[in-house]
C-alpha cells in the first residue's frame, strides 16, 4: 500500500509556496497603478514635459517591478529547480 | 490511517476535548484581537487632523479636539467589542462546559475570533470621520453640531457590520446551532 | 475518546467558514467610515446643502453595505440552514 | 478519524471556501465607500450638478461591485451547487 | 468501512483554492471605486466633459477588473474542469 | 483499500497554491482603478490633452498589471503543466 | 496514535494566540505615524503653536494606542497567567 | 506523531507566535515613513523651523514606536523565556 | 514502507518559510511606486530640477528596497544554505 | 521505521516562524517609500533646501527601518542560533 512519503510533502508545500511568494505582486501593482495615475495627471498639466514625466514614471516603476520579481524568481526556484527536494535526496541517499 | 491528514486534523480525535476546545479558543481569542488595527489606523488619522486643526485655527482647536475625542470614543467599539470577546473565551469560556462535538465547539472559538477581524473596518472608517470632522469643526467652530450630527450618522451607519461580526461571534460562542 | 465524523468535520469548518465571511466587513466599515468624513467636511463647508449631502453620503453608503450584508448571509446560512450537511446526510443516506 | 470520508471531507473545505470568498467584498466596500465621500462632497460644492454626479456615482459603484458578487456566486455554487462533490460522488461510482 | 483518497482531497483543496483566488476581487473592487469616486467629482467639476470623463473611467475600471476576471477564472477552472483531478485519475490509471 | 497517496497531496496543495498566487491580483487592481480615477479627472481638467493623458494612462496600467500576469502564470503551470508532478513521478520511478 | 497532552496542546496554541493579538499593533504604528507627520507639518506651519499641536497630537497619539495595549494585555495573560490551562486544570480535577 | 512529545509541541508554536508576533512591525514602518515624508516636505518649506519639526517628527515617531516594541518583547519572551514551556513542566511535574 | 521523516518536515516548512518571506515585497512595491508617481508629478512641474528630483527619488527607493531584500535574503538562506536542516542532522547524528 | 520526532518540529515551525517575522518588512517598504516621494516633491520645489531635505528623509526612513530589522533579528535567531531547539535539548536531557 502507497503511502505519502517526504517526497511528496516537500514538493506538495513548494507549491503552496509558490503561492505565498506571487502575493509579493500586489506591491508593485498598488505602486505602479500610483505612477501610473499621477502620471497621467501631470501629462495632463503640462503636456510639454510629457517625455521627462513618462521617463520618470516609468524608471521609479522599473525600480518597483523588483520585488515581485523576487517573488516570482523564487516561486520558479520552487516549481523548477527546486532546491530543497535535491537536498533531501541526497540526506536519504 | 492516512499519515498526511492524521496530522492536520486526525489528531484532534486523540485530545481531550475540553483541551482541543480551550487551545482554539486561545487562537481565537489573538485572532480577534487583530481588529485593533482598525482603531489604531483611524483614532491616529484623528489624531493627526486635530493637531493640524490646532495649528492652522487656535480658537478652533479646542472644538477641534473634544470632536477629535468624541468621534475616536466611537470607533474605539470594534476594538471593545474584540477585547470582550476574547476576555469571555479566556476566562468565561462558555464552549468549553457545553454539550457537543469537540471539534465543532473548538472551531466555533476561531470562527468567533475571525468574525470580529471585521471591527478593522469600522476603526478605520469611523476614525476617519473623526478626523475629517474635527478638520471641519476646526475650520468653523460654529458649524459644530450639524457637522458632529453628520460625523455620527455616518459612524453609526459605518459600525453595522461590526455589529454584524459582533453578532456572528456572540452566536457561536452561546448558541449552540452548530449541532 | 470522541470519534472525530464526517458531520462534525462539516460543522466545524462551517464555523470556520461563517467567521472568514465576516471579514468581508472590514470594506464597508472603511468605505462608509470615509464616506461620513466627506459627508461632515462638506456639511461644514456648505451648511445649505446639508439635505442634499446627507442623502448623497447615505445612499452610497448604502450601496456600499451590500458586501457586507453577502458575507452575513452567508454565515447564516452556514450556521443556521447549513446545506453542506443536508447534503451529506442525504448522500450518506 | 476512521469515520470521516471523501464526501465529508470535500465538504468541509467547501464551507471554508464560501468563507474565503466572501473576502473580496472588503474590495467593493472601501471603494463604494470612496465614492460615496466623493459624491457627498461634489453634491455640496455643486448641488445643481447632482444628478449627474449620482449618475456617474452609481455606474461607477455598480463596475466596483462586480468582483464582490464573484465572490458570492462562487460562495453560492460552493454551498448549493457543489461540483466537486457530484465529481466525487461521479469518480468514485 | 469507507477512508478518505487521493480524489477527495484534491477536490477538497480545490475548493479552498477556489475561494482563495476570488479574493483577488479585493483589488478591482477598490480600485473601481475610487475611479467612481474621481469620475463623480469631476463629473461635477466640469459637466460639459462628462461624456469624456465616463469613457475614460470606465476604460481605466475595464483595465482595473482583469485580475479579478483571472482569479474568477482560476476559481471556475478548480470547481468545473479540474485539471488536477483529471492528471490524479490518468496518474493512478 | 484506496488510501491518500504522494501524488494526490501534490495535486491537492497545488489547487491551493495556484489560489494564493492569484491574490497578486489585488495589487493591480488597486493600483488601475487609481489610475483610471486620476485619468478620469485629468481629462475633466483638460478635454484638449485626452489622448496623452490615455495614453500615460494606459501605459501605466500595462506596468501595473504585470505582476498578476505573474501571478496568473504560475497558476496556471500550477494546474496545468504542474512540474512538481511531474518531478515525483520520476522520483518514485 | 498516542493521546496528545491536553496541557501541552492548550499551552502550545497560547504561543500562537498570543503571536496573533500583537498583529493589533499595525493600527496603532500606522495611526500614530500618521498624527507624527501632521503634527510635524502643523509645527513647521505655525511653530508658535507648537505646545498646543504637540498636545493634541499626543492625547490623540494615546487614544489611538489603547487596541495596542489591548493587544498586549491578552497575549501577557496567555504568556503569563493563562486561565485557559488553570480552567483545564480544574476540569480534569 | 507518536514522538512528538508534549514540550516539542509547545516550542514550535513558540517559533510560529514569535514569528507572528514580529507582523505588528508593519505599523510602525508605514506610520513612520509617512512621519519622515511630512516631515521632509515640511523642513523643505519652512527650513528655519527645522529643529522644532524634527522634534515633533521624531517625538511622534518614538510614540509609534511602542507597538513595534511590544511584539519583539512577546517574541524575546517566546524565544528566551518561554514562561509556556515553564508552566509545562511544572504541571507534568 | 517509507514514511513522512524529520527531515522531509523540516524542508516542507522551509518551502512555505521562503514563499511567507517574499510577502514582504509588497512594502517596497507600493512604496517605491508612491515614489515613482511623486517623482514623476514633480519632474512635470519642475523639468528643471529633474536630476535633484531624479536623486532623491531613487536614493530614497533604495532605502524603502532593503526590507524587501532581507525577505529575499532569508528564502535563499531557507532554499539553498538551511541552516535547520544542517541542524537536525546534527542533533540527530 | 523513522519518524517525526519534536527536534524536527521545532525546526520545521521555526522556518515558517522566520517567514512570517520577514512580513514585518512590508511596513518600511511602504513607509519610507512615501518619505522618498514626498522628499522628491519638495526638493523639486525647494532645490536650494535639497540637503536638510534629504537629511530629514533619511533620518525618518531610518527611524522606519527598525522594525524591518526586528523582524530580520528574530529570523535569524530562529536559523541560526535557534533557542527553542536549545530548550528541548536541555529538557529531553
Ligand atoms: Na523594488
Ligand atoms: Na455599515
Ligand atoms: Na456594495
Ligand atoms: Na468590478
Ligand atoms: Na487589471
Ligand atoms: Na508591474
Ligand atoms: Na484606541
Ligand atoms: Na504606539
Ligand atoms: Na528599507
Ligand atoms: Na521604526
Amino acid at each position: 500500500m502507497e503511502q505519502i512519503d517526504g517526497k511528496a510533502l516537500i514538493l506538495a508545500c513548494s507549491a503552496i509556496g509558490a503561492g505565498l511568494a506571487m502575493i509579493a505582486g500586489i506591491g508593485p501593482g498598488i505602486g505602479q497603478g500610483f505612477a501610473a495615475g499621477k502620471g497621467a495627471e501631470a501629462v495632463g498639466r503640462q503636456p510639454g514635459a510629457q517625455s521627462d514625466i513618462l521617463r520618470t514614471m516609468l524608471l521609479g516603476a522599473a525600480v518597483a517591478e523588483t520585488t515581485g520579481i523576487y517573488g516570482l524568481i523564487v516561486a520558479i526556484i520552487l516549481l523548477f529547480a527546486n532546491p530543497l527536494i535535491s537536498k533531501y535526496m541526497s540526506l536519504i541517499g | 490511517m492516512n499519515g498526511i491528514l492524521d496530522l492536520l486534523i486526525g489528531w484532534m480525535a486523540h485530545v481531550d476535548k475540553r483541551a482541543l476546545i480551550l487551545a482554539f479558543s486561545a487562537i481565537g481569542a489573538g485572532i480577534a484581537m487583530i481588529a485593533g488595527i482598525g482603531p489604531g489606523i483611524g483614532q491616529g488619522f484623528a489624531a493627526g487632523k486635530a493637531a493640524e486643526a490646532v495649528g492652522n485655527n487656535p480658537e478652533g482647536g479646542r472644538p477641534a479636539t473634544i470632536v477629535m475625542l468624541l468621534g475616536s470614543a466611537v470607533a474605539e467599539t470594534s476594538g471593545i467589542f474584540s477585547l470582550v470577546i476574547a476576555i469571555i473565551m479566556l476566562f468565561a469560556n462558555p464552549l468549553v462546559t457545553r454539550e457537543g462535538i469537540g471539534i465543532v465547539l473548538a472551531a466555533s472559538a476561531i470562527g468567533a475570533g475571525l468574525a470580529m477581524v471585521a471591527g478593522i473596518g469600522p476603526g478605520i472608517g469611523q476614525g476617519f470621520a473623526a478626523g475629517k470632522s474635527a478638520e471641519a469643526v476646526g475650520k468653523r467652530p460654529k458649524l459644530q453640531s450639524p457637522i458632529v450630527r453628520t460625523m455620527l450618522l455616518g459612524q453609526a451607519v459605518a459600525q453595522t457590520t461590526g455589529i454584524y461580526a459582533l453578532i456572528i461571534a456572540l452566536v457561536l460562542l452561546f448558541v449552540n446551532v452548530l449541532k
